[in-house]
């Protein structure tokens, strides 16, 4: 029996694929927030449970989940405030494009400087030991 | 096979079937069966405007329209008829206005109106703003406002169902001096469910058809693929005659090759025609008016520059549409949509470049003969009680033998909702007419034939060729010998029709099946005007004789006829074609003599 | 001419029943959620963004997060209201986002409910956790083995 | 708009002008092959659907209804698409072209890339029936449910209401719509369970909402503000840049949403 819809991709243009981003990055934030929640709570336990799980984002995989988070976080955060402005703006609509264009430029620019700093201290740290 | 019952069945949902339905769908148990979903009907393709006499710009009335309808219809129109539409145009726009229809405004608040071809002040002394419209869009916005309250109304749909069939009996019954005749009466219709493939008998009281056009038996048109006639064809195999079919208007700037009307607004706007050596040669054919004279006549024009070789393109088969003397802005402002058209499909930039344009086939003046209170004739006096027909379908006649530009829309309404109220007024005291024993049987019988026949013959290929001739021989130049080609034409198609084979066989939404069917209106119809136009010998508004150039009120002011006639040899008829018989109806004159007609 | 085989496109048969709209709702919760989250949103990125800037960036970047600088943080009520606010906006944005989502692609009723019950048990778990450890959190534990932040009073 | 001008007003042109050699004759017509590669499926014979390829020979000026056409007139009779007016005016074949929605009678086959074969599907979301056509009850479904026709409970005057010229302005963007569900099919939130009252419903309530004449406008806010109405949409642009009539569709469910705003705050 037929049962879902099937053929060649939907080629929606930037507007769909920003959204694409925006919910996967979405979720992803949410399942970060869930698993940090959790280990913060871990202060309550005892200060040595707490360090020990906090020592496991300090191993450089960690480190570059952590810098794929944070450019997820950015990309969310600027894509939400491009959809604000799209909702709220008179002229949003007219220049979602240009917005996203904008959205992606201020990543890079937040994204290097940020990439630069926390991979140095990720990997000094991991190869020069403490 | 289903039975349905209802009061009022109407036959079409385009401008005219909906605007019945508004007004029989609140009076009466009423459906609307339809072959296409409501919004795609061609009315909604309509460019122009509407025009009603409201003088809410300047000084009007409904007589003058009534006079410039008249002279544009070159004294053909039942000046009756004519006079009830100018009167009642009025109301028909404040209705739609009413109804929530977003036409342009005035500065104060009033509804626009906009200059047309032939619509003049105090009998033809000046242009007149008469075309009450919506951007360009006026069509598109009757057909969305009728079916927006149509769903208001909660009117009921069927929609793809295609009718292929009246639902006639005939009685004995006597006039008046006492002769006796067969009176027909109308129980109902047959219907193809798309979806399905299953027939569904529907018994009514009253039936209004309102399936619009035919521009399909030609090759260039304005008009939808699916304008194939059905109506007038239906109609015309249950012994209803048809009247005035040899008149067709051919609108003069349809895109060429492919027959997308740019509207007349353009050459309005100042556009001019100009043949392959730059010339503008409406300034030879009508030395005043140059490219604003009537569509008839632009469209003679234009045609006979292409036949004197000073048409362009590889193939020199055309004459050009040029706004480039224009500014863009202007443009811009006044004709986006067809501009637009111009780009899309020709890849022309009006801005710079001539637009390719030809004459292309565009409305029927033709049709169902009506009178005024919509009701169907069986003959030049005898109504079939319960039937109406409404819309290009029917020929009232208000547009004579051409029409003016922005009369249809007009003609939809006012005739429209006369349908509608009336055939809701007869089925309230009307009685069901029994339904003849096994009602789909000849239904069955031609879908059957269709679906069997097995000899190889492709039905777009006799569509082609059909259009092809009927191009060539029959548009805006018409002579005995050309007329005589089609129809000898026509004969080879009717023989390989019968030698048709479908390839889809199945149930669900089967179109080739459906297209065979239409075909077989088409060729009908084909015949019908043929037969019609050899028989005219005089040249008239639409109808452009060449061995006969002129006018001959003495002998042909009046209607024509067609009846199919089985009883009709070759011997017998007088244009020598068997099963067409052809009558006259004389023309209902009131105030206006016929006088020279020119602008 | 060649043809393949590919799946077949959602059809009318009789595990999609005839189109049929949900009852409506008659209440604006909808939109209440919908300007939440852009409210939240906004807000978030205050929060988040201090949070980022103070937790990577400054000194020593994530090899300066441990025990003693949560305590550190948690012990000013500015960054315990911070931290707070940024949890609550953060959890109740995220969670109507999935909702939103699970709303949109479990295709029975039944799938979404369990999902749904799901999400909403884990974010108030998450949500009145959090809220207990900001409010609850002794920065000066007894009997802690690692260091404890400067301003303990020593054991 | 003010009235149309006549030739009078206009510029007077030139009797005779010199045409460049490309309008005035010559300039062949290009021709090219193209492979046409449409989804087939017909459930009185197979459940399934296949894809199945026709190639062809077509002109520059051909769209690609045409092409569809040469093959139902042609090739292959059972190949089944609506069409009517052929020009983009009466809405009957929004379809899947290259992965887009369009119309068939408005996508030239010179505009596409025709080396590789041009696919072309059903739209997304609607129950496919056969071939390329859908049921298109449920988008219709939508479209009634949002009372979209002219409410007024004023006083009927006896001729025509009055609009200025701005107020008639207001909603004219969202006129144009022919209903061919090209946007309400390109909407990822509507391919997901159909549920949504999608773009097309929005628009044509936007007609009225913002029609000065119109007194239910506040029915009809209430009607979208459900759970399945303009809160679910994303903004993805998907149906802006589908339609075919160029109406700026997501600006005009944000006015949407904002009415809603606004009558509740
Ligand atoms: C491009 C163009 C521009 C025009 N511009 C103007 C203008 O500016 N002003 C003006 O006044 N006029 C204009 N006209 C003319 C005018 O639009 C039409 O004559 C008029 O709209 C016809 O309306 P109708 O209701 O009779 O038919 P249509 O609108 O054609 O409707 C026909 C209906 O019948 C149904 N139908 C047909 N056959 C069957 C069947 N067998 N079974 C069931 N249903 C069937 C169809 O589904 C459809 O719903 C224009 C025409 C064209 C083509
Ligand atoms: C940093 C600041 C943030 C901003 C400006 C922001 C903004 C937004 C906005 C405006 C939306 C609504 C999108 C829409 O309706 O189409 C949204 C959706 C969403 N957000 Fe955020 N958000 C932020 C942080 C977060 C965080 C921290 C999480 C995770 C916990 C999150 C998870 C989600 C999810 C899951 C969605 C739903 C996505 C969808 O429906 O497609 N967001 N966000
Ligand atoms: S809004 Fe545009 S795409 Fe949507 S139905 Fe109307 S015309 Fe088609
Ligand atoms: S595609 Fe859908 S998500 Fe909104 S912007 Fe258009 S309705
Ligand atoms: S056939 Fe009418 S819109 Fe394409």
């Amino acid at each position: 029996m037929p049962t879902k819809p099937a053929g060649t991709l939907y080629r929606g243009r930037e507007g769909m694929w920003s959204w694409v981003g925006h919910r996967i990055t979405g979720v992803v934030i949410f399942v970060f927030l869930l698993v940090h929640v959790l280990d913060t709570s871990l202060v309550r336990v005892s200060p040595e449970a707490y360090t020990a799980v906090i020592g496991a984002y300090k191993n450089p995989i960690m480190g570059l989940g952590e810098a794929a988070l944070v450019a997820a976080i950015v990309f969310h955060a600027f894509n939400g405030l491009r959809i604000i402005a799209i909702d709220f703006w008179k002229k949003g609509p007219k220049y979602q494009r240009q917005m996203l264009w904008t959205v992606l430029i201020a990543w890079v620019v937040v994204m290097v400087p940020f990439l630069i700093r926390h991979l140095t201290i990720v990997f000094s740290n991991f190869f020069g030991g403490h | 096979m289903q039975v349905h019952k209802y009061d009022v069945i109407i036959v079409g949902a385009g401008g005219a079937g909906m605007r019945a339905a508004i007004e029989a769908g609140q009076n009466a148990h009423t459906a609307v069966l339809t072959k296409l979903y409501p919004t795609r009907s061609h009315t909604g393709a309509a460019q122009g405007g509407m025009c009603a006499a409201l003088a809410n710009v300047e000084e009007d009335n409904w007589e003058w329209h009534t006079f410039d309808t008249v002279k544009g219809g070159d004294y053909l129109v039942d000046q009756d008829a004519a006079e009830v539409m100018a009167k009642e145009a009025i109301d028909a726009v404040i209705d739609l206005e009413k109804m929530g229809l977003p036409f342009n405004r005035t500065p104060e608040g009033r509804i626009d109106q906009r200059r047309f071809g032939g619509h003049t002040r105090d009998h033809g002394k000046a242009p007149v703003r008469r075309s009450c419209y919506a951007a360009d869009r006026t069509g598109h916005m009757i057909l969305q406002t009728l079916y927006q309250n149509c769903v208001k109304h909660n009117v009921e749909f069927y929609n793809e169902y295609y009718v292929l069939d009246l639902l006639t009996v005939e009685e004995d019954a006597t006039r008046e001096d006492g002769t006796p005749y067969k009176q027909k009466r109308i129980a109902g219709v047959v219907s193809y469910d798309l979806a399905t493939g299953e027939l569904h008998v529907f018994q009514a009281k009253s039936v209004i058809l309102a399936t619009g056009g035919a521009g399909k038996v030609f090759k260039t048109t304005s008009n939808a693929h699916t304008l194939t006639g059905d109506g007038m064809g239906i109609a015309f195999r249950k012994g209803i005659p048809l009247e005035d079919m040899e008149f067709f208007q051919f609108h003069p700037t349809g895109l060429a090759g492919l027959g997308i009307l740019l509207s007349e607004a353009a050459r309005g706007e100042g556009a001019i025609l100009r043949n392959s050596e730059g010339e503008r040669f409406m300034e030879r054919y009508a030395p005043t008016i140059k490219d604003l004279a009537p569509r008839d006549i632009v469209a003679r024009s234009m045609a006979n520059e292409v036949r004197e070789g000073r048409g362009c393109g590889p193939n020199k088969d055309y004459v050009l549409l040029d706004l480039t003397h224009l500014e863009p802005a202007h443009i811009d402002a006044k004709l986006p949509d067809i501009t637009e058209f111009a780009r899309t499909y020709l890849g022309v930039e009006p801005y710079t470049e001539p637009v390719p344009v030809f004459p292309t086939a565009h409305y029927a003046m033709g049709g169902v003969p009506t009178n005024i209170s919509a009701e169907v004739l069986q003959d030049n006096d005898t109504i079939i009680p319960g039937l109406y027909a409404a819309g290009e379908v029917a020929c009232v006649s208000v547009h004579g033998s051409n029409r003016l530009g922005t009369n249809s829309l007009l003609d939809i309404n006012v005739f429209g909702k006369r349908a509608g109220m009336a055939a809701a007024i007869y089925a309230k005291t009307a009685e069901f007419v029994e339904l003849p024993e096994s009602p789909e049987a000849s239904t069955v019988a031609l879908l059957d034939h269709v679906r069997t026949s097995d000899g190889g013959e492709k039905v777009a290929l006799i569509r082609k060729d059909l259009q092809d001739t009927m191009d060539a021989n029959m548009q805006v130049f018409r002579t005995a010998e050309s007329i005589d080609r089609v129809l000898a034409d026509i004969a080879t198609f009717e023989e390989r029709y019968s030698r048709i084979t479908v390839q889809d066989k199945g149930k669900r939404f089967n179109l080739d099946l459906l297209e065979a069917v239409e075909l077989g209106f088409l060729l009908e119809l084909a015949k019908v005007m043929t037969v019609a136009a050899l028989h005219r010998q005089e040249s008239r508004g639409g109808h452009y004789r060449e061995d006969f150039p002129d006018r001959d009120d003495e002998n042909f002011m009046k209607h024509s006829m067609a009846y199919k006639d089985a009883a009709v040899s070759v011997e017998s008829s007088a244009e020598h074609i068997a099963g067409i018989r052809l009558e006259t109806k004389p023309v209902v004159v009131t105030r206006y003599q016929p006088m020279v007609r020119k602008y | 001419m060649s043809s393949k085989v590919i799946d077949a496109p959602r059809s009318n048969s009789a595990e999609t029943p005839k189109y049929k709209r949900n009852k409506s709702s008659h209440s604006s919760f909808e939109m209440v959620a919908w300007l939440f989250m852009r409210v939240s949103g906004v807000v978030l990125v205050v929060l988040i963004f201090g949070h980022l800037f103070v937790n990577l960036m400054l000194g020593d970047g994530i090899h300066a997060i441990d025990f003693g600088f949560v305590a550190g943080k948690w012990s000013s009520p500015f960054w315990q209201i911070w931290d707070l606010a940024m949890l609550w906006l953060a959890m109740l944005h995220g969670t109507n986002g999935v909702r939103t989502i699970i709303n949109d692609y479990a295709e029975r009723n039944g799938t979404r409910m369990t999902l749904k019950t799901v999400l909403y048990i884990a974010s108030a778990v998450i949500i009145v956790l959090g809220t207990l450890v900001i409010f609850t959190f002794d920065p000066c534990p007894a009997g802690a083995v690692i260091d404890l932040p400067s301003f303990c009073p020593v054991p | 708009m003010s009235p149309i001008e006549t030739a009078e007003t206009a510029p007077e042109p030139a009797s005779k002008i010199e045409l460049p050699a490309h309008v005035g004759g010559g300039g062949e017509i290009p021709t090219f092959d193209v492979t046409l590669r449409v989804r087939r499926y017909n459930p009185e014979y197979s459940e399934e659907s296949t894809w199945e390829d026709f190639s062809m020979t077509m002109y520059g000026t051909d769209r690609v209804l045409d092409a569809l056409h040469k093959v139902k007139w042609e090739q292959d009779g059972s190949l089944s698409f609506r069409r009517s007016c052929a020009h983009g005016v009466c809405g009957s074949d929004a379809m899947r072209i290259n992965g887009r929605n369009r119309l068939a009678c408005k996508t030239l086959l010179k505009d596409l890339d025709t080396s590789k074969p041009i696919t072309v599907e059903p739209i997304k979301g609607l129950p496919v029936e056969k071939d390329l056509i859908v049921d298109m009850e449920p988008f219709f479904q939508s479209f009634r449910e949002v009372m979209p026709f002219l409410v007024n409970r004023g006083h009927e005057p006896a001729k025509e209401r009055l609009q200025s010229a701005e107020q008639r302005e207001r909603f004219d963007d969202t006129t144009k719509c022919i209903l061919c569900a090209a946007c309400t099919s390109s909407c990822p939130v509507f391919w997901t369970d159909g549920q949504y009252f999608g773009p097309a419903a929005i628009v044509n309530a936007h007609r009225f909402i913002f029609d000065s004449r119109d007194d239910a406008g506040d029915m009809r806010l209430e009607i979208l503000n459900d759970k399945e109405g303009v809160w679910r949409c994303r903004t993805t642009f998907n149906c802006t840049e589908a339609c075919p009539r160029g109406i700026q569709v997501t600006q005009a469910i944000a006015e949407v949403k904002q009415a809603i705003l606004a009558r509740q705050v």
